[in-house]
């Protein structure tokens, strides 16, 4: 029985996914949903499913992180919402 | 008293990830600046496979990898005692989809703001309407 | 050869990955590989189109997995038909797009060949499979592509243009997959046919029903039903010529198959028409877009954007007919997802052909264009002539089908829509054809009255594709009683 | 355009919610997904395959077909980002830095160019002075993350992970290269069009390795009929398959991701970045 | 009846039809064009000739092309009264051909080889609409025809041809797309056939107020037989070089009009049934108030080819009143009359032309004392005219002769009285051109005494036509038969 466990990390999730699309810095943004994506990716890992917690670890709060850096790095960090 | 708490119990992980997915959908339609809308886009697409993840999830049951594996040709394999495979084989190519997705849609936006300078939807709409 | 089936698939998609391998090294190579690909594929299934014609459904398994393990690719009459006009629109199309294709993308054309040969794969996957998570994957292909290629048309309107597409579209998979998982969660697995027997007798089901629900809402935003098209005007509008002239034919009308093999294969006529009852409200739907895709295309200055309304209103026709619930409107469905396909093409090939001369083609800008391009013209004509409804163009027949079932079931609201929906083609081609007929183009009055005008058509290829296509019309309308008697009513029984 | 956007969110969410209520609970192993088709899985697989990791084996067997289109997907993204971004026109003005004495240069001259070495050393215009300590350590990590990569990749079918976790390894350790250096660095390295023929080529290692099932007499992407062609005992023949597979999805994943960060972080020029 | 199978009429359709691309590729040289358009005139001519005796002798020519659906297919049967039709269009066809070479080359106009080239078309299409077999082989030739005359009603191509051609084609495509397909489909829906019956195809599936609607959806749909109020297009349309209102606005379009209307009372809803619903007497009515109505107006228009408009559109009307009659001497009449007025209104309109060539006039008030200088023309146009009036001796006088008595065997004097004041109104607005033409002094006359007629080939065919005109009073035999026939067929079946 880990649900305990498991429904903090789920609060974790949403907060950060809300946290993430209200901060009004895309730079913060894009640290935020890197949490969110690693937070996604420890649930999945309570939840068994390996492979997906570590494709997750790796594309979501590794390489995608990077390119949404790199936008940001090309575009602006200014957001209107 | 019990009733609903093991309701929730048994439940919960299925309502959370509809909020979730109510997250993701809404910055998609409402965020105005074009990479919320990607972030609101993704979260929107995690929160199918936390959907299909905890559908393969099995109480008491172990990730889907025989550890035993040089002895496993005397040992029986019971299903219960692994989760589901297929859900995470689904998944992984749900997120490589989604990546995929993800890193065009940033090139995108790189292209968008160097025509238009910005990545607002309404300052953009604007441009295009002077022109 | 029993392998006819996977080479349909394979073919395409290997020679568009050798074609991205030789852009590095030999650059000139990757059109004849690509070309080549398609050109097997159409061929492989005309096999299969023979094949099953001849002796019943074909089953392939992938793998060697027998289904439900392994996924498998299921081809009876419908499929084999879409196959073939797929793969045949896309041969046809490539052949007679390289030189726009050159002209409008340059130095990246080879790489692009690539691109459109993966989107090629992605329509045919998504027509032969017989397994619905292979159906997503390959629905994702279909659309990374597309986004890809929209965005590699107009250079100011096209990146926008393809950033609203990816969102609606990504919503529009995603419900999609949400439908597949709470089927997944119902049944436990993934096969069509095996789903199909699982969820039988559960009708009352609030699984089934969401699943339901999510699936055909998710195929209706990636096909642009009415109130869902916002994208696609604009995605098809601002994509290079080669890519609309492939994408307006073939996308929306392979979603329409997709929602046709949901509707019978996977949920079953039983489950929707008796259980749901949602034919009225959907063939409502269906009469709304089809009028209100009429007239906002009333409203376009552009002959693309114009024409892309058309597509919006022409599927209104499909989802109506096939949610018709009786057997004419359903062969009324299938029969123009065929017609549609080819007159779609034709009216695409020949804008493509004015794309290639005259770059815009805002509609003031076609002044005098039957002295300048007749046989452009001609096949325009031709096609419009279907898309409107003349008899023998096979547009009337399918249109014909439509009413008939329309009449059947009582649902007058959405013959009459069909029929005003003609009207309203009509004023749409006849205003374009008096701007063409009437006023000279820029070379001045003088020429209008006496002496032919100078003529400067599209180079051959292009032209020779584009007029056969627009023949091919009248030669399908006047068989249409041939593919309804050996393809469709087979099929629907 | 928000209270529209509540509005559409709301009744999704609620056809959702409403979808759930007939749910087995979560994580009953008596519900419907977890007997028809996943027990197949758990049971068989290592009978059918000799692969332990149940999820890989599924990935790139059972439903390999999936995956090598999943494999397209990111290649077509890849191809997608160089058709969009890429730009070979040569910039304008170059920054150069005297390596001897610290003092930057800045030719607006298109044509005229240094040679870049001991003397003098490229430089971005928003240029931040390298970090020894980020140099050094990325410098020795990057190996270690590159051999782990391989790792994953070899050990797909024991372990979690696979070719595309593999890939992912692998190209963002190009990417931590491109970022403690410069982005010249990588290019120069790595060309582009080594990594345009790599992502080709992964892909068509596993569409390749398809079609020589075909040749073989088999269905497409039926390992077992390799058999003639791979060494050891024929009961292992899948999971070779797989491995095979796997090593494709991994130099088009490494490559492709390397591409995309490239083109997104130069805007296309491959001459600086991050 | 016999049936024998033969490929005549799909010849006779596709001589013209494949003419085309030799009249396009010899456009530079007129003359080598004008003899094909010739050779193919005669060879059509000839295999409709050809088709005769086996008609007169009773036997029924049938052929199908392409089976789109049961009861439905594109099928050519030629019976007695398509055979009239036949007859008369494609003997005409050659008569204006000759004429449109003296017309256009005296004007010297543009576009030549577009305009034999959509004429020939057009001739193509009259051809299968009256070897049709059922009602969808006519609405296929029907709506070709529209389509195909519309760059020649047009031709002129400046403001004024637009205007007109607009009006044209709202008229003629709205009508037929608004109202006879959805009757034409309901029809099919509701019998499941659209094959011409002799005794119609309903069989009790009707009642009275929808077989009411659906008849007028029919007589309305078929604009071209310009029943009030959907007649406008007619003056509208009189733009047109003259050899196109002569062939198409005398014989092809409004005969097609008026035969399609015959071929529905006839042959779909049958005369036995509209007698027991007392149909009959509603389009007489309607097609009476056109005949007074229009014979009115045309007294009012100065513009020569406009009144003659006008009196086309009186005159078909009397033959959708003959066959309304449902007598067999009314219906006799009536067909007899699509012949006869055929004749009659070619002269006119060949007579209005070759004064526009010759001259330049085209108003009535401008053509005082024009007999002193174009007696060959005038005299012809006073046969014409007769024919139109119905005197003696002249072919108008009998078919007009059979309508009066249909009228009497119908005991229906009130439509005797419209025959007969309609008579008085033709004679009031042809006779006092012909009288000022000749019967003027000198000061009023506005030429000078000196014969100078229009280009022999203009003169020619008019003359040919006035002989015919006269002629068919002493021999009426091969229509008066054919149209006996038909009635025989249509009554007695």
């Amino acid at each position: 029985m880990h649900w305990p466990i498991d429904i903090v990390v789920l609060t974790f999730v949403i907060f950060c996914a809300i946290a993430a699309l209200s901060v009004k810095d895309l730079l913060a943004t894009a640290i935020l949903f890197g949490a969110y994506s690693f937070l996604m990716c420890l649930l999945w890992t309570i939840m068994g499913a390996v492979d997906v917690a570590f494709t997750e670890a790796s594309v979501g709060a590794g390489v995608s992180t990077v390119f949404f850096v790199a936008a940001i790095f090309r575009t602006s960090r200014r957001t209107k919402d | 008293m019990s009733d609903v708490l093991s309701l929730i119990i048994a439940k919960y992980n299925y309502w959370l990830y509809v909020i979730l997915m109510m997250i993701g959908l809404y910055g998609m339609i409402a965020k105005n600046n074009l990479i919320k809308k990607v972030v609101g886009m993704n979260i929107f697409q995690t929160a199918i496979i936390l959907f299909y993840v905890s559908i393969g999830y099995k109480t008491n049951a172990s990730i889907p990898i025989i550890t035993t594996a040089d002895t496993a040709h005397g040992v029986v394999v019971r299903a219960a005692d692994y989760i589901n495979p297929l859900t995470s084989c689904l998944m992984l190519t749900a997120i490589v989809v989604s990546v995929a997705t993800f890193g065009y849609a940033m090139a995108l936006a790189v292209r968008i703001y160097q025509r238009y300078q910005t990545l607002e939807e309404d300052e953009l709409r604007m441009r295009l309407s002077e022109e | 050869m029993e392998n006819y089936p996977a080479l349909i698939v394979v073919a395409p998609f290997i020679t568009g990955l050798l074609a991205g391998l030789f852009v590095w090294i030999e650059k000139r190579l990757s059109y004849p590989i690509v070309l080549t690909g398609l050109f097997v594929s159409a061929l492989s299934a005309i096999q299969v189109l023979i094949r099953v014609i001849g002796s019943g459904p074909i089953q392939y398994k992938l793998g060697g997995w027998s289904p439900p393990i392994g996924i498998e690719y299921r081809i009876d009459l419908l499929n084999a038909m879409v196959l073939c006009l797929v793969s045949g629109v896309a041969f046809l199309n490539l052949i007679a797009s390289y030189k726009s294709a050159l002209k409008e993308i340059g130095d990246r054309a080879s790489s692009y060949f690539t691109v459109y040969n993966l989107f090629i794969t992605g329509l045919l996957g998504v027509t032969i499979t017989g397994d619905l998570f292979n159906l997503y994957v390959l629905i994702e292909i279909t659309s990374l592509t597309s986004y890809a290629q929209v965005a590699m048309g107009d250079r100011d309107r096209g990146p926008l243009a393809s950033l609203n597409y990816i969102f609606i579209g990504v919503i529009g998979a995603s419900f999609y997959l949400l439908g597949v998982g709470y089927l997944y969660m119902y049944t436990g697995s993934l096969n069509m046919a095996d789903v199909a027997v699982l969820i039988k007798g559960s009708q009352g089901s609030s699984t089934v029903l969401t699943a339901f629900i999510l699936c055909i809402l998710g195929i209706w935003i990636k096909m642009a039903l009415f109130p869902f098209h916002v994208w696609l005007p604009n995605a098809y509008t601002y994509s290079p010529v080669i890519f609309s002239r492939v994408v307006a034919p073939l996308m929306t009308k392979v979603m329409v198959y997709i929602m046709i093999r949901l509707m019978i294969t996977v949920f079953g006529y039983d489950y929707i028409f008796n259980t749901l009852h949602l034919s009225e409200a959907v063939v409502w739907l269906a009469t709304i877009a089809v009028l209100a895709g009429g007239v906002m295309a009333l409203a376009q200055k552009n002959l693309k954007k114009m024409l892309t309304y058309i597509i919006v209103s022409e599927i209104g026709y499909m989802v109506g007919g096939a949610w018709m619930g009786n057997q004419l409107g359903m062969t009324g469905a299938i029969l123009h997802i065929f017609n549609d396909a080819l007159m779609t093409f034709a009216l695409f090939l020949a804008v493509g052909n004015m794309v290639y001369r005259i770059e815009k083609v805002d509609i003031t800008d076609l002044k005098g264009l039957f002295g300048k391009m007749p046989w452009t013209m001609g096949g325009f004509v031709l096609a419009a002539f279907s898309i409107i409804g003349v008899p023998p163009t096979c547009g009337f027949f399918s249109k014909w089908y439509l009413i008939l079932g329309a009449l059947e079931k009582g649902a007058y609201h959405f013959a009459a829509a069909l029929i005003v929906s003609s009207l309203i083609c009509a004023v749409l081609f006849f205003k374009v054809f008096e701007i063409c007929f009437f006023e000279s183009g820029s070379h001045g009055h003088e020429h209008s009255s006496h002496g032919p005008a100078v003529i400067e058509e599209a180079p051959v290829s292009m032209l020779v594709i584009s007029g056969l296509v627009s023949l091919s019309l009248i030669v399908a309308g006047c068989y249409s009683g041939t593919i309804v008697n050996t393809i469709i009513l087979p099929f629907l029984k | 355009m928000r209270v529209i956007a509540f509005i559409i969110v709301c009744l999704t969410g609620a056809l959702l919610l409403y979808g759930t209520t007939e749910f087995p609970d979560w994580g009953d192993p008596k519900s419907p997904a977890s007997l028809h088709v996943s027990n197949y899985y758990i049971e068989k697989t290592y009978e059918d395959t000799h692969a332990p990791n149940f999820v890989t084996a599924v990935v790139t067997d059972y439903r390999g077909f999936d995956t090598m289109f999943e494999t397209a997907v990111i290649f077509t993204a890849g191809l997608g980002c160089f058709l969009l971004l890429r730009d070979f026109r040569e910039k304008k003005e170059h920054y150069y830095q005297h390596i001897p004495t610290g003092v930057i240069l800045h030719l607006k001259d298109e044509k005229k160019s240094l040679p870049v070495g001991k003397e003098f050393g490229y430089m971005d215009k928003e240029w931040v002075p390298p970090d020894l300590i980020n140099k050094t350590v990325c410098r020795i990590l990057i190996p270690f993350i590159q051999i782990y990569a391989l790792y994953v990749v070899a050990h797909g079918d024991y372990s979690p992970g696979g070719g595309f976790q593999g890939g992912v390894i692998f190209g963002s350790s190009l990417i931590l290269l491109a970022i403690s250096y410069d982005l010249k660095t990588l290019v120069k390295r790595i060309k582009e069009r080594l990594l345009g023929i790599f992502a080709a080529l992964g892909v068509l290692i596993y569409a390749g390795t398809g079609v020589l099932c075909l040749f073989m007499g088999g269905n497409f992407l039926d390992y077992g009929k390799l058999a003639p062609l791979l060494p050891g005992h024929s009961d292992h023949i899948r999971a070779y398959g797989m491995l095979v597979v796997e090593i494709g999805v991994g130099i088009a994943v490494m490559a492709v991701m390397t591409i995309i960060y490239i083109n997104i972080v130069s805007e296309g020029r491959h001459d600086e970045g991050l | 009846m016999e049936t024998i199978i033969s490929i005549k009429p799909l010849l006779a359709v596709l001589v013209s039809l494949l003419v085309i691309p030799v009249l396009v590729s010899s456009s530079d040289k007129p003359n080598v064009r004008e003899s094909w358009t010739f050779i193919a005139g005669i060879i059509k001519f000839l295999i409709v000739l050809s088709m005769l005796p086996a008609v007169l002798s009773q036997k029924q020519i049938v052929l199908t092309l392409f089976k789109i659906a049961p009861g439905a297919d594109i099928a050519f049967r030629v019976d007695a009264l398509g055979m009239l039709f036949a007859l008369v269009a494609s003997s005409l066809y050659i008569i204006t051909s000759m004429y449109s070479i003296g017309y256009m080359r005296g004007l010297n106009e543009h576009g030549q080889t577009r305009f034999v080239s959509f004429f020939a078309l057009a001739i193509s299409a009259t051809i299968g609409a009256a070897f049709s077999a059922n009602l969808l082989t006519l609405y296929l030739f029907y709506e070709v025809l529209s389509l195909a005359t519309y760059p020649l009603v047009t031709h002129h191509q400046d403001e004024n041809s637009r205007i007109s051609g607009r009006k044209y084609l709202v008229f003629i495509l709205g009508t037929s797309i608004g109202l006879v397909l959805p009757a034409m489909i309901y029809c099919y829906h509701a019998t499941g056939t659209l094959e011409f019956a002799s005794g119609g195809i309903f069989s009790g599936q009707l009642s009275k107020p929808a077989a009411t609607v659906l008849l007028l959806m029919f007589v309305f749909g078929f604009a071209k037989a310009g029943i009030m109020p959907v007649h406008s297009w007619l003056p509208a349309a009189m733009v047109a070089p003259t050899p196109v209102s002569a062939l198409l606005h005398a014989v092809a379009v409004v005969k097609v009009g008026a035969f399609s209307i015959v071929r529905v009372i006839t042959g779909i809803f049958g005369v036995d049934f509209l007698l027991s619903f007392h149909l009959g007497s509603l389009v007489a009515a309607i097609a009476s108030i056109t005949i007074i109505v229009s014979s009115c107006i045309a007294l009012t228009q100065d513009e020569f080819k406009r009144r003659l408009a006008y009196s086309t559109i009186g005159q078909l009307s009397y033959i959708i009143l003959g066959v309304a009659l449902l007598s067999p001497k009314g219906m006799t009449g009536g067909m007899l009359h699509i012949a006869m007025h055929a004749f009659g209104k070619i002269t006119l309109f060949f007579c209005a032309g070759a004064i526009f060539v010759a001259t330049g006039k085209k108003y009535i008030s401008q053509m005082v004392g024009i007999g002193k200088r174009m007696p060959l023309t005038m005299i012809a146009f006073l046969i014409g005219s007769m024919s139109i009036i119905g005197l003696p001796p002249t072919g108008g006088f009998i078919s007009k002769w059979y309508l009066v008595l249909g009228t009497l065997e119908g005991d229906q004097m009130i439509m005797l009285f419209v025959l007969l004041s309609s008579s008085l109104l033709n004679a009031a607005y042809f006779m006092p051109i012909f009288y000022k033409a000749f019967f003027c002094t000198k000061e009023e006359s506005m030429f000078e005494d000196k014969i100078e007629e229009a280009p022999m080939m203009c003169v020619i065919p008019l003359l040919i036509t006035a002989l015919i005109s006269f002629g068919l009073f002493f021999f009426p035999q091969p229509f008066l038969d054919l149209a006996k026939l038909a009635v025989k067929g249509f009554i007695g079946g």
